[in-house]
This record gives structure tokens, C-alpha cells and sequence, in this order.
């Protein structure tokens, strides 16, 4: 079933057009891909579907679960399920872990959801459960989080996302200034959390390590999709690979 | 160039021959047309406020309260080379006024009556402590430089109520003004020969007249020289400012004490007009009074607020006065302090900005 | 007199000076580290507390103003300084959600001296209507007789301070108390910490950001009016305190460090105690000293005393 | 029609040079009231102001005094002239008010000014009129250098002063407490305060033989006065001197009253008035002081005063409304004996003058300092359930001006230079 | 002689080490790029030579001189230049304001007392800022509102600004961060045109791997702080713990 449906959508920086016409769709329980080069517009993609302003989104639709949430405000399209782990994983430096965690939860009290529209329906995980995906993160308790390495911050910003009522995770590039070891651990990370059953829309400028997880891929360029196909496709396209991703 | 010591370049100047210097003083671009047309409004401007037939009984304004709002609006335009262009709001420009107006007092009393050296006595003291303060404010911007210009200045007033009144008389004001004559002849308060009587009134009004028409050219001069552009490029990005390697803090520094010479200049001419100095000059009321006239003429622009202290100077004096606006005078207050949410809040360039606005759509952006 | 009872004297005259400048700071210092506002209309907010205060508490004989012309010569509901207490801070919070949604809400995106000068127009406009209502005159605002004199308690009997202000002591602890914990230990603190940061990330999780600020805003409010009602009965009640009060607050903030609750209680107290010490010592140098601390203090260590450098971005 | 004027209806418009705004111009002679409209003494400015407008109503159509206490006045206008008036308002601010002022002077020609509420006001305006040819009549001012170093010669005060509260003051109050006290000032800290402080220094000492414990100066327009409150209750004085004018005045007594000071020591405010007394409501209580005047005096002039004020308004006058009811007839009343505005004229009539129909008993206006001679109301606070509006005190003794006052070379007088009438 | 030397540097953030033991060197006429993992310490290291940030520890030199002690516009004008990750302009002033602002502190220095002299008579100052933008190919737009460009003609102002400097070393933080595929590239042949017109020294900060390998002389890799390979980018490529640390195995 389609989860996310992004149909002909331009979005603007002020004046400059950096989405064109961009389409694609993200199906239930899968992890979909959205590559391309610095600058192609895949952060855009992403803040676009989050709600996140700027940038503004003057024409197309997006659909989530069949509902319209174009235009929808930041914080309402993440009560509908929603998750974005945003470019430099943007943890609070100022609070512990666990006030980092406990955060995602507020979303859920009475003052927070109170006369609004919300359709959660999605999966949330406890705190001891994520305690128990990310060991680390336990240790690191009542630590301020601005102290953090930036795997450690990145796991947590994973977390943090994670403890929403989550349908859908847009994650992007993960892996940036990661060392290699600890882009495995995200890796693995990604891929236990997908099987509980998270759909995820991964953002990255490293395709090779896109496609290892991905079911499917889209590649943008310049705000255009252009192309669109499964991971192994993907793989086998030298030209588009060539191109687009350079690699 | 850039290889060279930095103060070889500034030395140029100085050294600079006869002929060099009259280069930097003959006027350029629109300079001649600005000031002349300033002069021309100010030679008619009492004469239609306060005597011209109709005009004047439909304005009901007097020859001292046109005087007055040409000293506020020196005062307002040195305020707004800093909050306009270098985006700097200062809360303490009382301190330069009313310590310019006090130092001119004083020396009126001990040293001497003529205006004009009261007038340097005062603008001096008022530079001196505006290169003070100004020392010890810049450091931060936004609110706190807000904040401290505010403390210091309230400080100075602190100080001339109490510990000081044996020099400013307190609560009483300063009364002991003695201005003597303009040039040793003519007296201040006695009326200008033959047409320029009538035009412009007393000799005191052509003096403060002239004096306003330097300050209208140095303003321009300022806001056309490199420090023009300095200033505005600091207020709107001073990171960057210092990175192509000017000294952003000299430059703040420079532009608040050009604003404290304007605030010297008027704060010594009201003395001059008033012979009186209140201890309320040095109130933090009286740096609010120039902050909203500032703001209601319009913020970044030369005349916008001279036309500001006019306005505010006019609901004030005449509004309040009842006749004919008997039905509002008692709430004057009120309705400058409406009127100046309203320009922040719509016309956040202020009424100069609004006329221009106007200009512009009725000339379709021409001229 | 001994010294030591002149000592404790001077201490808390400048704690309950202090108190004051507290409430107000705390709440000037809560919306300027949280939404980013610089809110010169405070100190109307403190004159709202006081003359509702006033009006809530006794009945009072206009003697000026539209509103005795238009013949109310006695006006108050007079019941009494407990309900007023209660009352109040409930009024000012409501005016406090108010002027968040209709005056900061549209200028959170412009430079702070546009929120400088449109809250001061403000501070003109709500202390210019307060007189055309009431008049520009004092109103008697006593303190309650059960008040009036040094508490009966031994030793302190000794002490020339009125019951009062004792009462302005302790309700500043419990209120500054109350909102530290509100801001450090519960989730509401936690998202308007969170939002001093990072605010989109806030919304990014689901957080309708702009309640826990108006609630802020509303707090801050309350906290002024507070100190409205119990600083009433200290000060002359007409319609300038609002803005004479407002520039010793700011200093408070400034030299505590903007956005410090902890700081704005220690400025408090510091610019209390130093009132009160130089009042018995140079009484003539005592406004003087005053601003004078406030500027050494901000030239030392201009991010204020609690206050946190700035981060070159 | 300025044939009116040139006509020598007025007495000789044609005798006398330009000198100031005179000439006048047309058939109507324009007075200025300067009164704080806004500000803290507002109310004190609205009860002024509304006397004004009587005197000017009696003057053109007679009534109260002009018919029963100033022969001179016709009450058919000044010297053929229709009285009207313009006011100002001062906001109790100096500046504001010489803006005021000069506005009234220049654009509505106005032939005198009256007004005041405070010291600082006076002497500003005072100071403004002198230059401008252009008499003052003050109304409330109490500080010393009103007639004193800031004297003028177009400057005349109907109220008395600092000195004078002293002098008053002194006998009543050792009367009432005993001699032997030990007495605790605090004085607002400018000029006005400063006198004040002098001299219930001088003469609580010499009059009433106290001895001063100590003397504290206190910024003005303080708010707290906790703090000097309680030192001056931990020195161990028997009588606390509140030298607070006004609304500090109100502030200072309700904040010592609330201390429990009364408890232990006698408090004196000095000078007394009405806005002062209306914020400090029950405060007051027991406290002695001087007024203007107040419309409990027993005499004629001042029930028929009394009388007009209320038939017209309906309320009790205050003092102030008293002093400017006073100041703008005695100044028609001098154009009429001088048969001229031409203010050198005015002023001589002025100078020196002997009256008895202000209420106020004989009285001189003496022409070495502009200061009336003159009688002075000592009272004391009313308990809050006695107040009233307009009645706020009760008269303890009304101090003859045989007791008061001092010679043209002593006290405040010495420092006096009253400066050029304009026609020498 | 080296033009720029940092000797011994060591930058603390409390207890993070951003910039650990660096002895960095740039000779006159070289291009250097800075690679490594994002948080290697690359900005620090910038911040630390053009004076925003004080060390914890080391020396800078700059032509023989330690600038440790000097202001941020004190280094500019000794020749330090730096352009921002971000387009960091005048955006309310004209283009050509914007570059006269730069030329104005090379050619007077940091500061004058100048404002009584008109701008229109500062004739060397015009002339070196409409170079600037003939050099940048923004002369076209000099009237505009630098608010109104394009983003990717900001990032040429920004270069241009950096440029009318004069500067002798030009750092660049990024100077493609957010540009097109075709911007890039006109950007890159930019600053390789501005390299080979005013010989000037740079050193820079990229994240493309392209770009780095073919505009560099030497390439100077950090990671966590510390220099870890330097080389020319032959030899960067086939070092084994540059591949590891940040190149990630990604085959170049
Ligand atoms: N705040 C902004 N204002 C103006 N333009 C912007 C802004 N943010 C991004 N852009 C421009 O929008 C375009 C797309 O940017 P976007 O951040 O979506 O790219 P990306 O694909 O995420 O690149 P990267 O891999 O570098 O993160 C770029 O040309 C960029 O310069
Ligand atoms: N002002 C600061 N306070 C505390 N830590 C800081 C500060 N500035 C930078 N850091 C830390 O120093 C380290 C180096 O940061 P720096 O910005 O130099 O990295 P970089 O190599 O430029 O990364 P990128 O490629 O992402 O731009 C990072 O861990 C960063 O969090
Ligand atoms: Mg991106
Ligand atoms: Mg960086």
C-alpha cells in the first residue's frame, strides 16, 4: 500500500525554485532510497514532506496515508506519523539523553494533543527499549547531550525519532561524518528498526551505502527525479550511477 | 596595497595638500541641490508656521516652537546616523543632550555668553562623553547596549540631582544661563532687518537655522562618504564587515560619537533658545522622547527625522494646548504613543518612508 | 540601636527591594531567553497588577480622571488582599496570552529594536489610558491593617519593617521557587528549554511550540502582576510605575544573564542588598551607585553574572 | 478692532513703549494659566484651573470677591478690556512647562501668566516671564529661593515658604510633644528640600529647643523610603521630619506609618497638600503640617470664597484653588489702580501693596523680594473615617505673620536680586 | 619562507579537542586543500587562523609574523582573506556596494576618519570594485540589490567580496556547499581563473572530492582534530588511512 505519496510538487527558497515537478511515492514497510548529489534538493524533499518552512511548497500535493498534508504545519504532520532526523542531527545540546528522549514523548501529553486533529496510529517505541537497541545511548543516561561524539548524536537523534508514534522515518544522511564503524552500527540499526515494521525514507550522497539497504531508490537532480526503480536497478544502471551520483 | 602597514594610507589624509582638501569639501552629486532646497524651507518655514495669513491660524504654530523643532531635529537626525544606519537603539542619548546643554550653561555663567562658544563648549563635552560611553557600551549589541546606554545615562542624572545640584541647581534647573549676544552685536532675541524679519523672526532663529542647515550638510556628507556605506553594511552583517578587514568597533564607535556631536549641537542650542537647562534633559524620558521622533519621522533617512520631531514636537505644544483641538489635548500622550506603534507597526520606515511611498506610486517610481 | 538588628534591617530592606525586582526579572528573563522577545511593556504589566490589585482589594475614592467625570467617584470591589492575591495573577495571565498572540507573535521575526520600540509605544499607550481612566494622581493603596507593623514575633518585633513586606519575601521565594521547577523538572520546562535552542526541531517532533510559549509569555505576566499587588502597598500607585520600574527590572535581567532564572534572583538580591547597604551608608550616592554597579558588572562580564557567553555561531 | 486699544480706552496705550506683549491688541486682555493638567499634580491643577476660570468669570461679570472684597475691580472686565483666558499644561515638569509658557506668551499674547504646583516649575516659569516682559503671579511654590537667589521682578508669590513653615511649625509642635526631644530629618535632596531641611533644623532647634539626631538626604521621586525609614527608626529619635513635597510626601508617610514608626515617634510633614494627602489617605493621621489654606479659615473673605467656589462647582476649594483665585484678582486689581497693562506700572502697584481680603488676614506684599508677608495655617491629619473629599486636616492655629518671616537683608531675602522692571 | 605556518595548534572546546597538535604550512602560490570527516576540526581551523576563535595553544604565523594577537581585521588586512560557507553579503546594499565596502578596507585600511569626504571621489576604490565584479561576472547586475541575486550569483558576490580584498591567502570554507552541478563548476573555474590572474595563495575546504583532487596542489587530511595524511592528491588516494577514515572505501 502507498504510505506517502508525493505527486508533482514545486517548492521555493524565497524565489529560487529548487523542487521542480517532483514525484514519488514510498510504500508500506519498505526502505526507499532518495539519492543524488550536494545540492540536488533531497533535504528539500524531505523538510517539504515534514512541513518544516522554508521551503514553501506552491504546487502539488503531498498524501500521507491517503490524507492531504500539504502545507500542514511542522508539528501536525509529525502527529500524523512522521519522523524526520534532519541533517546534522540537531540533538538538544543543552538537555541529557534522557530529557533528549523524553522530549519525543511530550508530544503525546493532553496539553500537546488538545483540540487538535491527530491520527497516530503508529509504533512507539518505550525508553527501555530504545535503551536496549542503542546500549550506548543507556550509558550515556545523564550526559548532556552537546557533549556527545557524533555517532553517539546521531544514534540519538535516531532515537529521538524513533520514541514518536512513528509510521514513517525520513532519515537524512545518516551516515554523515560517521566513522566507518559506527555508519555499521547505524546500518544495523536501520535495518532492525524497518523490520518492526518502520518504513523508511533514507536521504544520501553515498550511494553505495544507500543501495546495501535500500529496496528501492529514487535519484534526483537538480529537484527532478530522474530515476526511479528498485535498489538493484539501481545498481546495474552504470549511466545513471555515473551521472547523477558520480561514482 | 594590502601589504602595506595600514596607518600609511590613513596618514594620506592629513598630510594631505591645501588643494586636496578643498577636493574633499566641494560638493558632489545631489549635494548642492539638498542643501540649498534644506535652506529654502528653512528660511519660509516660520514665517508659514507662525505668521503667513490662513497658513498660520490653520497651524497655530509660534515663532519658538519652530526654533525648537529644528534643535530636536538635530538632535533626532545625529540619533538616527546610529539606530538608522548602524542599527544601533540607544536609550541614553539624554546624557549627551543634557550634559551638552548643561556644560553650555555653565559656561555661559563662568566663561562666556556668546552663543557660539557656548555652543563648542558644549558639543565638546558632549563628543568627549559620547567617546566615553560609548568606550564602555559598544561592546554587546541589541538589548544590551540598550541597556547600559540606559544605566549610564541614568547614572548622569542621578548624579546632577544629588551629589552635583551645587553645579546644576537640581530639581530647579539650571537658571543661571547669561547667552549673550550673536558676535557681540546682535541680540538673540531681537527681530532679523527688513523681509527676513518677517520671514524668518528673531536672530536667534536664523542662527539655529544655520546651524541646522550645517548639520543637514554634514549629515549628508557623512551619510555619502564612506561611512555611509560602512555604517549600513555593519548593521546588516558586521561578521562579514570585519572580514573584509574593517575595524567594525571603531567604526561603531566613530558613528556613536557623530551622534552625540548632533546631540551636543542641539543639546547646547536648547540652552541657547531656552536659556534654561531642566534637570529632566538628562531623563531617560527625554532619550524615549528623541527615540519616538526618530522612529515616527522614519529610521534611515535624513530629513525623516526632523520631520519626526516636528510632528511629535507640534501634538505636544499645540496639541495639548487645546484650541482648536480641545476635544483630544488631554490626551495627547495617547495618541503619539497610537500613532507610534501604528508607524512601527505599519510603516516601519516611518512617515518620511510613507510620503516617499506615496511619492513613488503617484510618479511611478521616477525621480 | 545595636548594630546587629541594624544590620538585619539593611538585609531585608534589600531582599525585599530585591523581591521585586525578582518577580519582574524572572519574567522579563523567561521570554527573553525562550522566545526571544524584548518585551518593554513589562513593566504595564506590573501597573495592570497593581491597579487591578488595587481595585480588587478596597474600594478607592477617584479623584481625577474619565472615569470619576463620567461619575464614578468610588470605585473597587474592596474584598479584601487575599482575593486580590488570587485574582490577580490570574487577570494579568490572561492579559499576558493576549499581548503574546496579538503584539509578540508578529514581531518574533523582527529585530529585537523593533520589539524594543514597539512594546515601549505599548508601555506609552497602556500607562497614557491607565491615566485617562483613573487620573494621573495617587491612589491610596495601603498596606492590610493584619500587615501593618513588625510581625509579633519575638526579636523581630525589634525590627522596623512592617509585616508586609515579609509577606512580599516569602511569596517571591515560592513563586521564583514554583517556576524553577515548573522550567527545570517538568515536561513543559523541558520543551521550553528544548525550544531555547532549537525551536523547528521542537515542532519537527510534534510539539506545538507555540503553547508552552504563550504559556511563558502568560507566566511572565502573572509573575509581573504579581509583584503589582504586593509592591503596591510599598510604592505611590499612579500610572508611571509601570515604566519607572521597568528600567531597574531590565538591569536585573542584563546583569543576572539574560534567560537565568538563578541569575535574576542573584541580580535581585545583589541590586537590593546594594540599595539598601549604600541607602545606610552615602544615601545621597544611592541611585547613583546603583547604575553604576549594574555597569561595572556588565563591563566585567558582559554576558551578566548567570548568563551564558555568546557561542560564535 | 485695534481702534479699541489705540482709542486710549485703555488708560493711555499710547503713553507707554512696547514691552512685552503690550500693548495689547484688540478689546480682550489674555491671561495664561499654567497648571499641571497631567502628571501627579493634576488634580491639584484641575482644582487651580477651575479658580481661575471663576476669577475670570467674576472679573468680567462680577461676583465673590470682585464685588465684595476688591474695590478696584468694576467686574465688567479690567480697564474696558474683556478678560479671557488659554492654559497650558505644565505636567508638573519644568521644561514642559516653559514651553507652555512661551507658547502662551508668543502666539496668544497673553498680558500675564499665573500657575505653578511645584518649586521647580515656578522658578523655571518665573525665570521665563522675567525675560519676556510678562508678570508671573505664582501660585503654589514653596521652596525659599522663589523669592530668594531665584527672585525676579516680574515674579510675585502670595504663598509662603520654607522658612516661614519653620518658624510655624516650631512653637506648635513643642507644645504639643515637650521640649527635649531628639528629632530624625529626611529631606528630598534638591533645593527645595534642602531649605526645608534647614530650617526645621533652625528652628527646631532654636524655637523649640529639640536637638537633630541626624539628617538624611533621599533622591527624589523615590518610591521605597524603607530603607531610610528604618534608620531613621533604629537612631532612637523621638520625632521623625518627613521634608517629602507631594506624592513622596504621601509615599514616605504611608511607608513610616505601615513600618509602625507612628508607634514610636511623632512625625511631621512640613508642607501639606491635597493630592499628597489624598494618597496617603489614613496615613496622615495625627501628623502636623502647614497648608496654603485651607476652607476651614473663619474669616469672611475666605467663606465667601468658599461660598463662590461651591456654588459654582460644587466641591470645597483647596488651597492652590485659593492662591489662584487671589493671584489673578490682585493682578487685575493692580492694572486698575495703574490705569494701565504696561507691566513696570503693574509691578510698582504691586510692590509694597497693604491688603486684608484674601482671607489670609493683613498682609504685605513686600517689595524688596516679591514675598507676601503674611499669616500661616498649621494643621494637623485627619483619621481616614473623618477625610472627606476637600477636608482632609484640621486647623491647629493659624501662626500670625508678626512671628514669622524676616527682614529684606536676612534669610532668604539676602540672596534676592530682583532684577530690571523693562523701562529703565 | 612559508607564507602561512600554525605551529603546535591546539584549539579545546571544553573537553573536546577540535583542533589537536596542527603544523600546517602553505607556501606562497600553492593551492591546499583541508579534507576530512565532518567535526574533523576543518572550521575550526579556519576560525583559528582568520582570528575569530583564540587557540588553546600554538603559534600562527602569516609571512614571518605571529597573528595570534591580532584582531580579525588586522589579519584581513595583512592579506588574509576568507570566504563564508554560507553567502554571507550586504544583502540591503547594491552589488557594487558590497565589493566597494571590501576595496575601501584594502585600499584605506581598517579605519579612517574619512566621513567628510564624498564616496564619489574615492576613485581607486571604484576601480578596484568594478574589477572585482568584472573579474566575478557580476558587473552586469553592479546596480542591483544584492537581496534580489540569484543564490548562486550570492556565492559569486561572496567570492568577490573575499576577492576586492586583495588578499594574498584566500581561505575558502565551502565555496560550492549548495551549488548546483553547473554553479559548481563555474565557481571552480572561477577561483582556478582568479588563481592564475592574481597568483594568489589558497587553501581549501571541500567536501567534493572532485573538486579537491583536481584543483589542489597538496591535500592536508584531519580527523578528529589532528593532521593524519598530507600529500599530493596521488598520494592522498592511495592512502590507506585516508581511505579508511573518511573516504570510506568509496573507490575514486
Ligand atoms: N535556506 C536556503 N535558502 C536558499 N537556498 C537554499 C536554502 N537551503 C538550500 N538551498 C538551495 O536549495 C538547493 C537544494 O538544497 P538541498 O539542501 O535540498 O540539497 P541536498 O540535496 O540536501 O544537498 P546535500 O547533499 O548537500 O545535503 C541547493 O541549491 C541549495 O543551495
Ligand atoms: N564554538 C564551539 N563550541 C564547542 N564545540 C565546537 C565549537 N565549534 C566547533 N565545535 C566542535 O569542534 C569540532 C570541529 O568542528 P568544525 O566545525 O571545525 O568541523 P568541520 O571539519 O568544519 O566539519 P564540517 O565538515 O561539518 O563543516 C566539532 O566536534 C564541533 O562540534
Ligand atoms: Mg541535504
Ligand atoms: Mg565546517
Amino acid at each position: 500500500m502507498t504510505l506517502l505519496d508525493v505527486d508533482a510538487v514545486d517548492a521555493y527558497y524565497g524565489e529560487s525554485h529548487i523542487l521542480r515537478d517532483l514525484s514519488m511515492t514510498v510504500e508500506e514497510g519498505e526502505i526507499c532510497a532518495l539519492l543524488g548529489r550536494n545540492g540536488a534538493g533531497k533535504t528539500t524533499t524531505l523538510r517539504s514532506i515534514a512541513g518544516a518552512k522554508p521551503p514553501a511548497v506552491r504546487d502539488g500535493s503531498i498524501r500521507f496515508k491517503g490524507d492531504d498534508i500539504t502545507g500542514m504545519p511542522a508539528d501536525d504532520v509529525a502527529m500524523q506519523g512522521i519522523s524526520l532526523v534532519p541533517e546534522e542531527r540537531r540533538v538538544f545540546a543543552n538537555l541529557t539523553v534522557e530529557e533528549n528522549l523524553q522530549i519525543a514523548e511530550v508530544s503525546r501529553n493532553a496539553s500537546n494533543t488538545w483540540r487538535r486533529h491527530l491520527t497516530t496510529t503508529g509504533t512507539s517505541m518505550s525508553t527501555e527499549q530504545v535503551y536496549e537497541d542503542f546500549p550506548r545511548l543507556r550509558e550515556r543516561k545523564t550526559q548532556k547531550a552537546g557533549t556527545l561524539s557524533g555517532g553517539e548524536q546521531q544514534m540519538l537523534a535516531i532515537a529521538r525519532a524513533l520514541k514518536q508514534s512513528t509510521d514513517l522515518l525520513l532519515l537524512d544522511e545518516p551516515y554523515e561524518g560517521l566513522a566507518p564503524k559506527i555508519v555499521e552500527d547505524v546500518e544495523a540499526a536501520i535495518e532492525r528498526i524497518s523490520e518492526q515494521g518502520v518504513t523508511i525514507l533514507l536521504v544520501e550522497q553515498n550511494a553505495a551505502a544507500a543501495i546495501k539497504i535500500a529496496d528501492r531508490a529514487y535519484v534526483v537532480d537538480q529537484g527532478q527525479v530522474v530515476f526511479d526503480g528498485t535498489a538493484d536497478e539501481l545498481r546495474d544502471d552504470d549511466e545513471t550511477r555515473e551521472r547523477y551520483l558520480g561514482v | 596595497m594590502s601589504d602595506e602597514p595600514a596607518p600609511a594610507s590613513e596618514s594620506e589624509a592629513d598630510t594631505g595638500t591645501v588643494s586636496e582638501m578643498i577636493g574633499i569639501w566641494a560638493p558632489r552629486g545631489n549635494e548642492v541641490r539638498v542643501v540649498a532646497g534644506t535652506a529654502v524651507v528653512l528660511a519660509l518655514f516660520p514665517f508659514a508656521f507662525a505668521r503667513m495669513p490662513v497658513v498660520s491660524d490653520l497651524l497655530q504654530g509660534y515663532q519658538s516652537l519652530a526654533t525648537l523643532i529644528l534643535i530636536w531635529g538635530i538632535f533626532a537626525l545625529g540619533f538616527d546616523l546610529l539606530l538608522g544606519y548602524t542599527g544601533l537603539l540607544s536609550f541614553g542619548h539624554a546624557a549627551f543632550w543634557g550634559s551638552a546643554a548643561y556644560t553650555a550653561g555653565i559656561f555661559s555663567q563662568n566663561v562666556s555668553g556668546s552663543p557660539i562658544l557656548m555652543m563648542v563648549a558644549g558639543t565638546a563635552f558632549a563628543v568627549l562623553l559620547a567617546w566615553v560611553l560609548g568606550f564602555l557600551s559598544l561592546r554587546r549589541g541589541g538589548i544590551y547596549f540598550a541597556i547600559l546606554t540606559l544605566a549610564f545615562a541614568q547614572m548622569m542624572f542621578y548624579m546632577s540631582s544629588s551629589p552635583l545640584a551645587f553645579l546644576t541647581g537640581g530639581e530647579n534647573g539650571f537658571t543661571d544661563v547669561e547667552t549673550g549676544e550673536l558676535f557681540g552685536t546682535f541680540a538673540l532675541e531681537s527681530d532679523l532687518p527688513a523681509v527676513l524679519g518677517t520671514l524668518m523672526g528673531t536672530w536667534l532663529y536664523a542662527f539655529v537655522a544655520v546651524i541646522t542647515l550645517l548639520c543637514v550638510a554634514l549629515g549628508y556628507r557623512i551619510l555619502h562618504s564612506p561611512y555611509g556605506m560602512v555604517f549600513r553594511a555593519i548593521r546588516e552583517n558586521e561578521q562579514r564587515a570585519e572580514f573584509v578587514g574593517l575595524n567594525v568597533w571603531r567604526y561603531r564607535l566613530m558613528s556613536f560619537i557623530l551622534s552625540g556631536l548632533f546631540a551636543g549641537i542641539a543639546g547646547s542650542l536648547f540652552v541657547i533658545h531656552g536659556t534654561y537647562v531642566p534637570l529632566a534633559s538628562l531623563y531617560w524620558t527625554t532619550s524615549g522622547e528623541v527615540v519616538i521622533m526618530t522612529v515616527l519621522g522614519g529610521t534611515g533617512s535624513l530629513f525623516g527625522p526632523i520631520v519626526g520631531a516636528g510632528v511629535y514636537l507640534y501634538v505636544e505644544n499645540i496639541v495639548s494646548g487645546g484650541h482648536p483641538f480641545d476635544f483630544i489635548a488631554p490626551f495627547w500622550h495617547l495618541i503619539l504613543g497610537l500613532v507610534f506603534v501604528v508607524t512601527i507597526w505599519v510603516f516601519p520606515r516611518g512617515l518620511w518612508g510613507f510620503f516617499r511611498d506615496v511619492r513613488d506610486a503617484i510618479t511611478g517610481g521616477e525621480n | 540601636m545595636s548594630f546587629h538588628i541594624e544590620a538585619i534591617t539593611v538585609l531585608l530592606n534589600g531582599l525585599q527591594q530585591g523581591a521585586i525586582y525578582i518577580l519582574l526579572a524572572v519574567g522579563l528573563s523567561i521570554i527573553l531567553g525562550t522566545l526571544k522577545f524584548v518585551n518593554f511593556a513589562h513593566g504595564a504589566l506590573y501597573l495592570i497588577g497593581t491597579y487591578a490589585g488595587l481595585l480588587l482589594a478596597l474600594e478607592v475614592n477617584l479623584t481625577s480622571g474619565q472615569l470619576q467625570e463620567w461619575g464614578f467617584s468610588q470605585l473597587g470591589l474592596g474584598l479584601g488582599y487575599i482575593p486580590a492575591l488570587l485574582i490577580v495573577p490570574v487577570v494579568v495571565f490572561v492579559v499576558g496570552l493576549a499581548m503574546e498572540r496579538f503584539v509578540v507573535e508578529p514581531f518574533k521575526d523582527r529585530p529585537d529594536t523593533d520589539q524594543i520600540l514597539v512594546t515601549f509605544g505599548l508601555a506609552i499607550i497602556v500607562q497614557e489610558l491607565f491615566r485617562a481612566f483613573f487620573g494621573s494622581s495617587s491612589l491610596p493603596f495601603s498596606q492590610p491593617a493584619w500587615a501593618q507593623g513588625p510581625p509579633q514575633v519575638p526579636f523581630l518585633t525589634a525590627i522596623p519593617i512592617s509585616s508586609w513586606r515579609y509577606y512580599v519575601i516569602g511569596i517571591t521565594a515560592v513563586l521564583v521557587l514554583i517556576v524553577y521547577i515548573l522550567v527545570e523538572f517538568t515536561d513543559f520546562g523541558l520543551v521550553v528549554r528544548a525550544g531555547t535552542r532549537d525551536p523547528e526541531m521542537v515542532e519537527l517532533l510534534g510539539i506545538r511550540l507555540s503553547r508552552p510559549y504563550i504559556v511563558v509569555f502568560g507566566i511572565g505576566a502573572a509573575l509581573a502582576g504579581v509583584a503589582g499587588v504586593v509592591g503596591g502597598p510599598l510604592n505611590p500607585v499612579n500610572p508611571t510605575i509601570g515604566n519607572e520600574i521597568l528600567v531597574p527590572a531590565f538591569l536585573t535581567v542584563v546583569i543576572g544573564g539574560v534567560g537565568s532564572i538563578a541569575g535574576a534572583v542573584l541580580g535581585g538580591v545583589l541590586f537590593g542588598l546594594t540599595q539598601a547597604i549604600l541607602v545606610a551608608t552615602y544615601s545621597a550616592w544611592a541611585q547613583v551607585g546603583l547604575y553604576a554597579i549594574a555597569a561595572i558588572i556588565l563591563l566585567v562580564r558582559p554576558q551578566g553574572l548567570l548568563g551564558e557567553a555568546e557561542v560564535a555561531p | 478692532s485695534g481702534g479699541g486699544g489705540g482709542g486710549g480706552g485703555d488708560g493711555g496705550g499710547s503713553e507707554y513703549p512696547e514691552l512685552g506683549n503690550y500693548p495689547i491688541e484688540g478689546d480682550t486682555a489674555t491671561l495664561g494659566f499654567n497648571v499641571p493638567q497631567s502628571g501627579p499634580y493634576a488634580s491639584e491643577g484641575e482644582d487651580e484651573l477651575r479658580a481661575y476660570e471663576l476669577a475670570v468669570e467674576h472679573l468680567n461679570n462680577g461676583g465673590g470677591w470682585v464685588d465684595s472684597q476688591f474695590d478696584d475691580l468694576s467686574g465688567d472686565g479690567v480697564l474696558d478690556y474683556q478678560i479671557d483666558s488659554v492654559s497650558g499644561d505644565t505636567a508638573t515638569d519644568a521644561d514642559t512647562a516653559r514651553q507652555s509658557a512661551s507658547r502662551m506668551i508668543q502666539r496668544d499674547d497673553v498680558i500675564m501668566v499665573s500657575g505653578g504646583s511645584s518649586s521647580a516649575v515656578a522658578i523655571a516659569v518665573q525665570e521665563l516671564c522675567q525675560r519676556e516682559k510678562t508678570l508671573f503671579m505664582a501660585c503654589l511654590t514653596h521652596s525659599n529661593e522663589t523669592t530668594g537667589a531665584n527672585c525676579v521682578r516680574y515674579g510675585f508669590r502670595e504663598m509662603f515658604n520654607a522658612y516661614m513653615t519653620g518658624q510655624a511649625l516650631a512653637p506648635v509642635v513643642q507644645e504639643e510633644y515637650g521640649s527635649d526631644l531628639q528629632f530624625y530629618q529626611l529631606y528630598a535632596d534638591y533645593s527645595w528640600g534642602q531649605t526645608q531641611q534647614e530650617s526645621m533644623n533652625q528652628f527646631l532647634t532654636e524655637t523649640a529647643g529639640w536637638e537633630q539626631v541626624d539628617s538624611v538626604a533621599t533622591p527624589l521621586g523615590t518610591s521605597d523610603y524603607s530603607s531610610y525609614l528604618s534608620e531613621a527608626s533604629n537612631s532612637g529619635a523621638d520625632v521623625l521630619v518627613l521634608n517629602h513635597y507631594g506624592l513622596d510626601g504621601a509615599t514616605s508617610a504611608s511607608q513610616a506609618v505601615d513600618a509602625g514608626l507612628d508607634e514610636d515617634m511623632e512625625i511631621l510633614v512640613p508642607l501639606y497638600n491635597r493630592p499628597m494627602a489624598e494618597a496617603a489617605g489614613g496615613a496622615i493621621e495625627g501628623i502636623f503640617g502647614t497648608v496654603a489654606w485651607d476652607s476651614q479659615i473663619d474669616n469672611t473673605p475666605s467663606q465667601e470664597f468658599l461660598q463662590a467656589f461651591r456654588d459654582e462647582y460644587d466641591r470645597t476649594p483647596s488651597g492652590p484653588a485659593q492662591l489662584a483665585y487671589a493671584q489673578t484678582l490682585q493682578y487685575a486689581a493692580a492694572v486698575e489702580r495703574a490705569g494701565t497693562f504696561y507691566p513696570p506700572e503693574v509691578i510698582r502697584q504691586l510692590e509694597g501693596l497693604e491688603y486684608d481680603n484674601i482671607g489670609m488676614g493683613p498682609e504685605t506684599m513686600r517689595a524688596c523680594d516679591h514675598q507676601a508677608q503674611r499669616d500661616v495655617p498649621v494643621v494637623r491629619g485627619l483619621p481616614e473615617s473623618e477625610q472627606s473629599e476637600g477636608q482632609y486636616f484640621e486647623i491647629i492655629n493659624v501662626t500670625s505673620r508678626d512671628e514669622l518671616g524676616y527682614a529684606c537683608d536676612a534669610g532668604p531675602a539676602a540672596e534676592c536680586e530682583l532684577g530690571e522692571y523693562g523701562d529703565e | 619562507m612559508a607564507l602561512l605556518e600554525t605551529d603546535g595548534l591546539v584549539k579545546e572546546f571544553g573537553g573536546l579537542v577540535a583542533t589537536d597538535d596542527v603544523n600546517l604550512s602553505v607556501e606562497e602560490d600553492e593551492r591546499v586543500s583541508i579534507i576530512g570527516p565532518n567535526g574533523a576540526g576543518k572550521s575550526t581551523l579556519v576560525n583559528l587562523i582568520t582570528r575569530r576563535l583564540d587557540p588553546t595553544a600554538g603559534d600562527i604565523r602569516f609571512k614571518g609574523e605571529s597573528i595570534v594577537n591580532r584582531d580579525p581585521h588586522e589579519v584581513v588586512q595583512m592579506g588574509i582573506s576568507k570566504s563564508f560557507q554560507t553567502a554571507s553579503i550586504f544583502s540591503e546594499l547594491t552589488v557594487r556596494e558590497n565589493a566597494e565596502i571590501a576595496a575601501l578596507a584594502a585600499e584605506h585600511g581598517s579605519f579612517g576618519f574619512k566621513f567628510l569626504e564624498h564616496r564619489d571621489s574615492l576613485t581607486e576604490v571604484h576601480q578596484v570594485a568594478t574589477d572585482t565584479l568584472d573579474a566575478v561576472g557580476l558587473l552586469g547586475q553592479a546596480e542591483r540589490q544584492a537581496a534580489e541575486l540569484p543564490y548562486g550569483d550570492k556565492r559569486r558576490l561572496e567570492i568577490g567580496i573575499a576577492l576586492a580584498a586583495e588578499p594574498d591567502l584566500l581561505l575558502m570554507d565551502e565555496p560550492t556547499a549548495g551549488m548546483s552541478p553547473e554553479e559548481t563548476e563555474a565557481t571552480v573555474d572561477l577561483v582556478e581563473e582568479v588563481k592564475r590572474e592574481l597568483g594568489l595563495t589558497f587553501v581549501l575546504i571541500e567536501h567534493d572530492m572532485e573538486i579537491v583532487f583536481r584543483v589542489s596542489d597538496r591535500i592536508v587530511v584531519l580527523n578528529r582534530g589532528r593532521v593524519i595524511a598530507e600529500g599530493t592528491p596521488d598520494e592522498i588516494r592511495g592512502n590507506p588511512e585516508v581511505q579508511e577514515a573518511y573516504l570510506g572505501g568509496v573507490d575514486l
